[in-house]
C-alpha cells in the first residue's frame, strides 16, 4: 500500500471510530454549525464530543503545524482527509473566521508567541473571531478608513466605528484594521488584536433585506489595546489586509453554488418542461455552472503549483459570485410564488426567498465585482491608466 | 394614437404622483409592513384611493365609474409601483372590474358600488399551481341545484383572505389544458366549503391559498358564459398583465431614480462614484431598457384600449420587457448601493422584493417571451 | 371627406398613376436602388421615369418646402403619402446622403441662395453628396481631425485625409469637416461643401469584412475651396457637424431592423421548432423588437412635439445599433451552415453573412455605442465628472 | 487527473505555438484565401504537420502514430486557432481518427499511412440539414450485391471536395431520428454515384454538397458495426466538437490578445483607451469568460481521454461555452478595434468569420446548451 493508501485507510478508521452518527448527517441551518467560542452553547452532546476528538486529533486544522494546534497534514493528506469525511457525511467539527482568515494571516506575519497562543486558541475552538476592516462611508475604499488608535507608548487608544462586522454580536475578539498614522493613507494602518469584552466596545446588529442579522455596526470608544496584540509591524497592517483578503475571496469565490456540479435543474423537472424558455435560462446556465467547476478546479491546480497569476482570486471570486447570483434568480424562477413566501413552513420559512436576497451581498462583500474587475484589468491584463 | 400622454392624462399623473408621494410613500409601506398587518394593505388609503375616484377608473361611466381605461389605469399603477404603495387596485380595480364588465347588470350592481366607495375587496382566485398556466385550471364545477358545486384548490391568491368575493375560474367541461370548457364565477368569502390559508409574501403583501371543498353557487355566480369563461378570464389576464407591467414600470423607475441620485453622492476613492465610466455605461445601459419597457407597455395600454388585434401580442412583449427591465434595474440598484444596499434600513431592497412579486404574478417574463414567439407564429 | 382623407385619396391616385409597375416591386439589392447624381447609370427606363415624376411632384423629398424642390407637404401629410407608398409597395424614388444629412443642415444653417442651389440639386438627384468627417486616427474622438484648410484671401487651400467617407468613389460633391484655426479645438472647424472633380482631390476604397466596399479613404492635395462654399460661419462648423450627426443617429438608430415588427422567427417555424435553446433566444429578442419599435415610435412623437430631450437619439441609436446586431447573429444561427456560405447562389451571394458582418459597423459608425453611452450618462443622466 | 498541462504537454505546446506562428500565420491563410485557393488550405503546411507528428496525434502508437489523446490534440488545435492556420487536421486527423480507430485492420491499414505521411484528407459526411441533428440521418444505405447502396445527399462537409475519402453516415435500418440503425461508411472519393459541388464558406474554408446517388460500397467499407454505427459517430462527434471548441479557445484567445493590445495603443480623447473604465470592465469580463472557456475544454478533454462517463455532458458544455466565449471575444475585438475593425486589412474580423464557422460545426452553443440540460435530467 502506498503512503497515500496508508493515511487514506488510517484516516477512515479514525473518522468512523470517532465521527458520531449525529454528526454525520447534513447541518439543517446555521443554528446547527458548530462556531465555538466563550458563550458557545453546544446543541448536542455529540456536537461537543465531536469538536473535542477533533481538536485532540488536531483536526479542527488538520493542515496547520502541531506546535499550533494542528495535525501538520500535508495539502495531498489534508485532501484525503476532507475526500473522506465528505464520503462519511461528517460534518465540520468548527467553523471560524479564525480558521478561515486570521490563521492564514497569522501563520504568516505572527511572531512564534501569537502563533502559538492565538492559533492554539482557534484550533481548540475556545475563541471565536469576528472582523474589522469595512467603516460606514468606505465601502470598497477600505483605506480611506478612519477608525484611529491613538499612541500611548505601551497600547492605543482606539476610536472609531466599524461596519459589516460578521456575527460581532457573538465573538469574543475581532481582528481589526486601525489607522495609526494619519499623514499615509496605506502605510499608516495596523493590524490589531482585541478582545471584544474590553471596555469602550460595543456592537449593533444590522437587519438585512433577507430578514436576518449576520452583521454588526462595532464602536469603539477609548479602547485600550497593547501594544503586544499587533499582527506584523506597525503601520504595514495593508499587507496584512491585503493577504488575508485574498483568502477571503478564494473562500467567497467557491460559493458558485452548491460547491458541486448538481444541476438545480434536474429537480426541477417537472416546472421547467413546461416553461420553455426558463428551461433555456437554466441550461445556458448550467452550462456557465459546469465551466465555473472546471475553471475552480484548474485554478486550484496551479495556485497549488505556484502557476496562477496573484491577482487570479479576484477573478474566480467576480465570476462566482456572479454565477451564485445568477443562480438563486433562476431559483427563485422554477421555484413560482412557493418562494416567494416569506414565513410559511411550505416554503420552510421563506428559505429559497432569503437565500436569493443574501446572495446579494456576494459580489459586495470581500471587494464589490467592480473592484474585482479593476483589479484584473490592472494587474492581470495590465490595462494602463490610474 | 400617439404615443405621448394626453393633457388630460398628465393631469391624473400629476394628480397620482402627488397623491402616492404625500399619502402612501415607501414609509407607508414600512408601517404596515412592521406592524405585520394581516391584509397587507391599508384600508383607509383603499377609501382615499375612492375619493380621487381611483378604484373606478375602468368601470364605465354608465356603471358609475370614470370610463376611462388601461393606459391611465396604468399611470396610477406607475405611481403605486413608485412608491410601493400597498393597495387592492391591480386585482381589486384593474382585474376583477375587466371581469366584471364583462357580467350581467345585477353582478354589476351587486359589486361595483363597493369598489367605487373604496369597501370593497376582490382576489383573483386562478393559479392552481406555483407556476402561471391559466389553461391548466383543474378545480372542478359540477352541475348541482340551481347552480354549480366548486372543488378543487387556488395559489398565489392576492389579498385572497382580505377579499369580499373571489373570482374563481373552475372547468365545467374540457380538459386540463384546454382554454374551451371554463366557467368563472363570482365566490362570497362566507360560502360554506371555502377557507383560505394566508401566507405573506417577500414583498409582505399577503396571498392565500385557498381550498374550496364542495361550494356551492347559484347559476347567477357565473361571469359570462357557462364554459366560455375563457374570454372573460382573457380580459382578467390582459388587463393584470399590462397592469403589473406598468406598476414594474413604477417600481423599475423609482429604484434607477434612487440608484442615480446614489451616484451623484456616494464618495469612493475620492470620486463620487457616478463619475466611474464602468458605472455611467451601466447606468446609461439600464436607463436605455427602462425607457424601452416604458414605450412597450405604453403600446400595449393603447393597443387594448382600441381593441386592437394586436394587442395580446404587445401585452405579452410588455410584460416580458417590464419584468427584465425592472429586474435588472433593482439588481443593480442593490449592486451600486454596495451594503448599505443589502440593508433593510434603506429602500432599495425593498423593491427588489416587489419587483419579483409583480415578475411572478400572471406569468414571467421567460413565460411571455414563449408566448410572443408563439404568437408570432414559431 | 377630412383634409387628411382628401390628401390621401389624391397621393393614393397621383401614386397610381405615376409609379411604374416595375418600381411597385421591391429593390433587390443596392444595385436596385436609384442615388442619382453626375454618372448614375438608370438600371431600368421605369427607375428613370419615376424618378422624373417625382422630382417634378416634390416628391422626392415631400416635405421641403417647394422653393427648394420638395412639395412643401406638412409632417402629417409626408407621413400619409409614405404610407401610401407602402401600401403600394413604391421604391424610393431616390436614396442621398444629401436628402438625409445635407439638407436638413442646409436648412438650418445655410444661406438662403445655398438653400435653393444646393438643395434643389438635391431634390433632382442630379448631385450626389458623401460625408468627409473622420479621419485615420480621429474616430471617436472626431474634434482631433488635422485637415487643414489655410485661408488665402477668397478661398482656402486644403490639405490632409479622410477616412470612411460613404461612396466617396462615385460621388459628386462633398460635405466636409476641415480645420481652418489650429488654436481653437471646437471653435476652429469649419464646414466646406466642394466638389470631388475639383483637382487634388482622390479616393481610395477600404475594402470591408464583408467583402464590400461602401467607405473610402479620401485625400486632399492642396484642394482650392472658394470661401462661399461654406455651411455657417467660419470656426463654427462643428455646430453644424453635431446637429447633422443628430439626423445621422436617427437616421442609423431606424436600422433596428427591418423597419417593422415582423418576426424572423416565423420565417424559420421549422428550424426553431427542434432548436430550444436558440427558438429561447428568438422569442427573447422579439421581446426587444417589439419594444424597440414602440420606443421609436414614441420616441418620435415626443420628438415631434419637442418633449424628447436633445440627447435622447444617442440613446436611440445604441439601442437600435445593438438590438441589429443581435438580430442578424440570430439570422446567422437559424440559417445554419448554409448561412455560412459566401459566394454560393443558394445563399444569395453570401446575404446573410455579409449583411451581418456589415451591422458590426452599426455601433462604430454614427459614433460608437461607447460614445452614445457616454452621452446619454452626462447629457441626460447627469452624472458627475469630465 | 490535475488540470494543469504536464511538461510532456507544454513542450508540445511550445513545439506547436512555436510551428504556426512560424509557418502558417495569418498571412499564410490570408495568402490561401487571396488566392482563391480551391482546397482553402495548403498540401504543403500538411506535409510540415505530419512531419512533426500532428497529423497523427491520436492515432495508436502500434499503428505508427504518436497514440496521445484529446488534451494533445487540442494543444494543436489552439494554435491553430490563434494563427488561423488552415489545414484538415480538425476533420481528418481528430474526428476521421477517432473513427477509424474503431475500424478493422484492414481500413486502418489503407487511411493511417496516408494521414501520417500528411498525403490523405478524410471529410466528415453527416449533415443533411442546415443545423446540425446527427439523428436525423436520412440518408440511406441498402443492402446490394457484397455490400450496400448509398442514396442520400450531405452538407457542409468541410474540404469534402479536396478530400480523399468521405466518411458517410447512413441509415441501414431504423427510422428518421433514431440513432439506432445508422452505420458508418469509408466512400471512395472516385466511387461512382458520388457527385460534390464546393462552396466557399465566410471563414474561405471550403465546405461541401454531397450528392449520393446508388453509391455502391463493399461490404469492408463498414467502420464499426452495421447498424451499430451511432457508437462511431459519437466518437466523431464528440471528439469533433472538443475539438472545434479547443480552436475556438484559440481564436478567442488570439482575438483577445490582440484586442488587449490594441487597447494599450490606441488614443483617443488624449487617452489611451484603454484607460477607459468601462472598457477595462469588459475586458477583464472577457477574460474571465475566455478563462472559464480553456477550463471546460480542458476538464472535457481529460474526462474523454479518462474514458469518463461523464465526458458528453462536459463535451457539450464545453462546445457551448467556449462558442459563446469566443463569440464574445470576436464581437468584443471588432467593435473595441473600431473602424478598422471593419476593414479586410486589419486581422480581428478573420477572427470573428472563423470563430462563426466553428461555432456552427457539430452542433452551436444553443444545440449543445440544450444536450446539457436534456442529460441533467430536465
Amino acid at each position: 500500500m502506498s503512503d497515500r493508501e496508508t493515511f487514506r485507510a488510517e484516516a477512515r478508521a479514525w473518522l468512523e471510530e470517532n465521527c458520531p452518527a449525529e454528526m454525520r448527517i447534513p447541518a439543517k441551518g446555521d443554528e446547527d454549525v458548530c462556531w465555538g467560542g466563550r458563550n458557545f452553547v453546544f446543541q448536542s452532546e455529540a456536537q461537543k464530543v465531536w469538536l473535542e476528538r477533533c481538536v485532540a486529533k488536531g483536526y479542527t486544522v488538520p493542515d496547520w503545524p502541531k506546535a499550533y494546534g494542528g495535525a501538520g497534514l500535508s495539502p495531498q493528506e489534508t485532501k484525503i482527509l476532507r475526500q473522506e469525511m465528505a464520503k462519511l457525511g461528517c460534518r465540520s467539527p468548527l467553523n471560524s473566521f479564525g480558521i478561515w482568515m486570521l490563521g492564514p494571516a497569522l501563520l504568516k506575519f505572527g511572531t512564534e508567541e501569537q502563533k502559538v497562543h492565538y492559533m492554539g486558541q482557534i484550533a481548540r475552538g475556545e475563541i471565536r473571531w469576528c472582523q474589522g476592516y469595512s467603516e460606514p462611508g468606505s465601502g470598497s475604499d477600505l483605506v480611506s478608513m478612519q477608525t484611529f488608535g491613538e499612541d500611548k507608548g505601551d497600547h492605543w487608544v482606539v476610536n472609531g466605528q466599524k461596519i459589516w462586522t460578521s456575527y460581532a454580536d457573538k465573538a469574543d475578539w475581532i481582528f481589526c484594521l486601525v489607522r495609526t498614522d494619519k499623514t499615509n493613507k496605506y502605510q499608516g494602518i495596523s493590524f490589531l488584536l482585541f478582545d471584544m469584552e474590553t471596555a469602550g466596545v460595543s456592537t449593533k446588529p444590522i437587519k438585512l433585506i433577507s430578514g436576518n442579522s449576520p452583521f454588526c455596526e462595532t464602536f469603539f470608544d477609548n479602547v485600550v489595546v497593547p501594544k503586544h496584540q499587533i499582527v506584523g509591524e506597525i503601520n504595514r497592517g495593508w499587507d496584512v489586509a491585503k493577504y488575508l483578503l485574498g483568502h477571503e475571496r478564494e473562500m467567497i469565490s467557491g460559493m458558485g453554488g452548491d460547491g458541486g456540479v448538481t444541476s438545480i435543474g434536474a429537480a426541477m423537472k417537472a416546472t421547467l418542461a413546461e416553461e420553455s424558455v426558463l428551461r433555456a435560462q437554466m441550461a445556458l446556465f448550467d452550462v456557465d455552472n459546469l465551466t465555473f467547476r472546471a475553471h475552480g478546479e484548474r485554478f486550484m491546480d496551479e495556485w497549488k503549483t505556484g502557476k496562477a497569476h496573484p491577482a487570479y482570486s479576484n477573478l474566480m471570486k467576480y465570476v462566482g459570485t456572479e454565477l451564485n447570483k445568477k443562480r438563486n434568480e433562476l431559483v427563485m424562477s422554477i421555484g413560482g410564488s412557493q418562494a416567494l413566501e416569506w414565513e410559511s413552513e411550505r416554503a420552510n420559512g421563506g428559505s429559497k426567498a432569503r437565500n436569493w436576497l443574501r446572495t446579494k451581498a456576494n459580489s459586495i462583500e470581500g471587494g464589490t465585482s467592480e473592484v474585482m474587475l479593476n483589479v484584473v484589468s490592472k494587474r492581470i491584463l495590465e490595462m494602463p491608466g490610474g | 394614437m400617439a404615443m405621448t400622454l394626453t393633457d388630460d392624462q398628465n393631469m391624473l399623473r400629476d394628480t397620482a404622483r402627488d397623491f402616492m408621494a404625500s399619502e402612501a410613500p415607501v414609509t407607508h409601506f414600512r408601517k404596515f409592513r412592521d406592524m405585520g398587518c394581516k391584509d397587507g394593505f391599508s384600508h383607509g388609503l383603499w377609501k382615499q384611493f375612492a375619493e380621487l375616484g381611483f378604484t373606478g377608473i375602468l368601470i364605465p361611466e354608465a356603471d358609475g365609474g370614470m370610463g376611462m381605461g388601461q393606459i391611465e389605469a396604468g399611470i396610477v399603477l406607475e405611481e403605486i409601483g413608485r412608491n410601493l404603495s400597498p393597495s387592492p387596485f391591480l386585482t381589486t380595480s384593474v382585474a376583477a372590474v375587466e371581469a366584471l364588465k364583462l357580467a350581467d347588470k345585477a353582478m354589476r350592481d351587486r359589486w361595483f358600488p363597493g369598489i367605487l366607495a373604496g369597501e370593497t375587496v376582490i382576489g383573483i382566485a386562478i393559479e392552481e399551481g406555483v407556476k402561471h398556466r391559466p389553461e391548466k385550471i383543474a378545480c372542478v364545477a359540477t352541475r348541482s341545484g340551481n347552480g354549480f358545486k366548486l372543488t378543487g384548490q387556488k395559489q398565489f391568491v392576492v389579498q385572497g383572505a382580505s377579499s369580499d368575493m373571489l373570482i374563481v375560474a373552475a372547468r365545467t367541461a374540457g380538459a386540463v389544458g384546454e382554454t374551451a370548457g371554463l366557467t368563472l364565477f363570482a365566490v362570497d368569502k362566507d360560502a360554506a366549503g371555502l377557507s383560505m390559508e394566508a401566507a405573506r409574501l417577500v414583498d409582505s403583501a399577503v396571498a392565500a391559498h385557498v381550498k374550496l371543498d364542495g361550494v356551492q353557487v347559484d347559476a347567477d355566480a357565473v361571469i359570462g358564459e357557462v364554459d366560455g369563461g375563457w374570454a372573460v378570464l382573457s380580459k382578467i389576464l390582459d388587463a393584470g398583465r399590462v397592469g403589473a407591467a406598468a406598476e414594474m414600470v413604477g417600481v423599475g423607475t423609482g429604484a434607477m431614480d434612487m440608484t442615480f441620485e446614489y451616484l451623484k453622492t456616494r464618495k469612493q476613492f475620492d470620486r463620487v462614484i457616478g463619475e466611474f465610466q464602468a458605472l455611467q455605461h451601466r447606468a446609461a445601459h439600464l436607463y436605455g431598457e427602462m425607457e424601452g419597457a416604458r414605450s412597450i407597455v405604453l403600446k400595449a395600454q393603447s393597443l387594448m384600449d382600441e381593441g386592437h388585434a394586436k394587442a395580446e401580442l404587445y401585452v405579452a412583449a410588455a410584460k416580458a420587457k417590464a419584468g427584465l427591465a425592472c429586474n435588472l434595474s433593482v439588481r443593480e440598484g442593490v449592486q451600486m448601493h454596495g451594503g448599505i444596499g443589502m440593508t433593510d434600513e434603506y429602500d432599495i431592497g425593498l423593491y427588489m422584493k416587489r419587483d419579483r412579486s409583480l415578475n411572478e404574478f400572471f406569468g414571467d417574463a421567460y413565460y411571455h417571451a414563449d408566448r410572443v414567439a408563439t404568437m408570432n407564429g414559431y
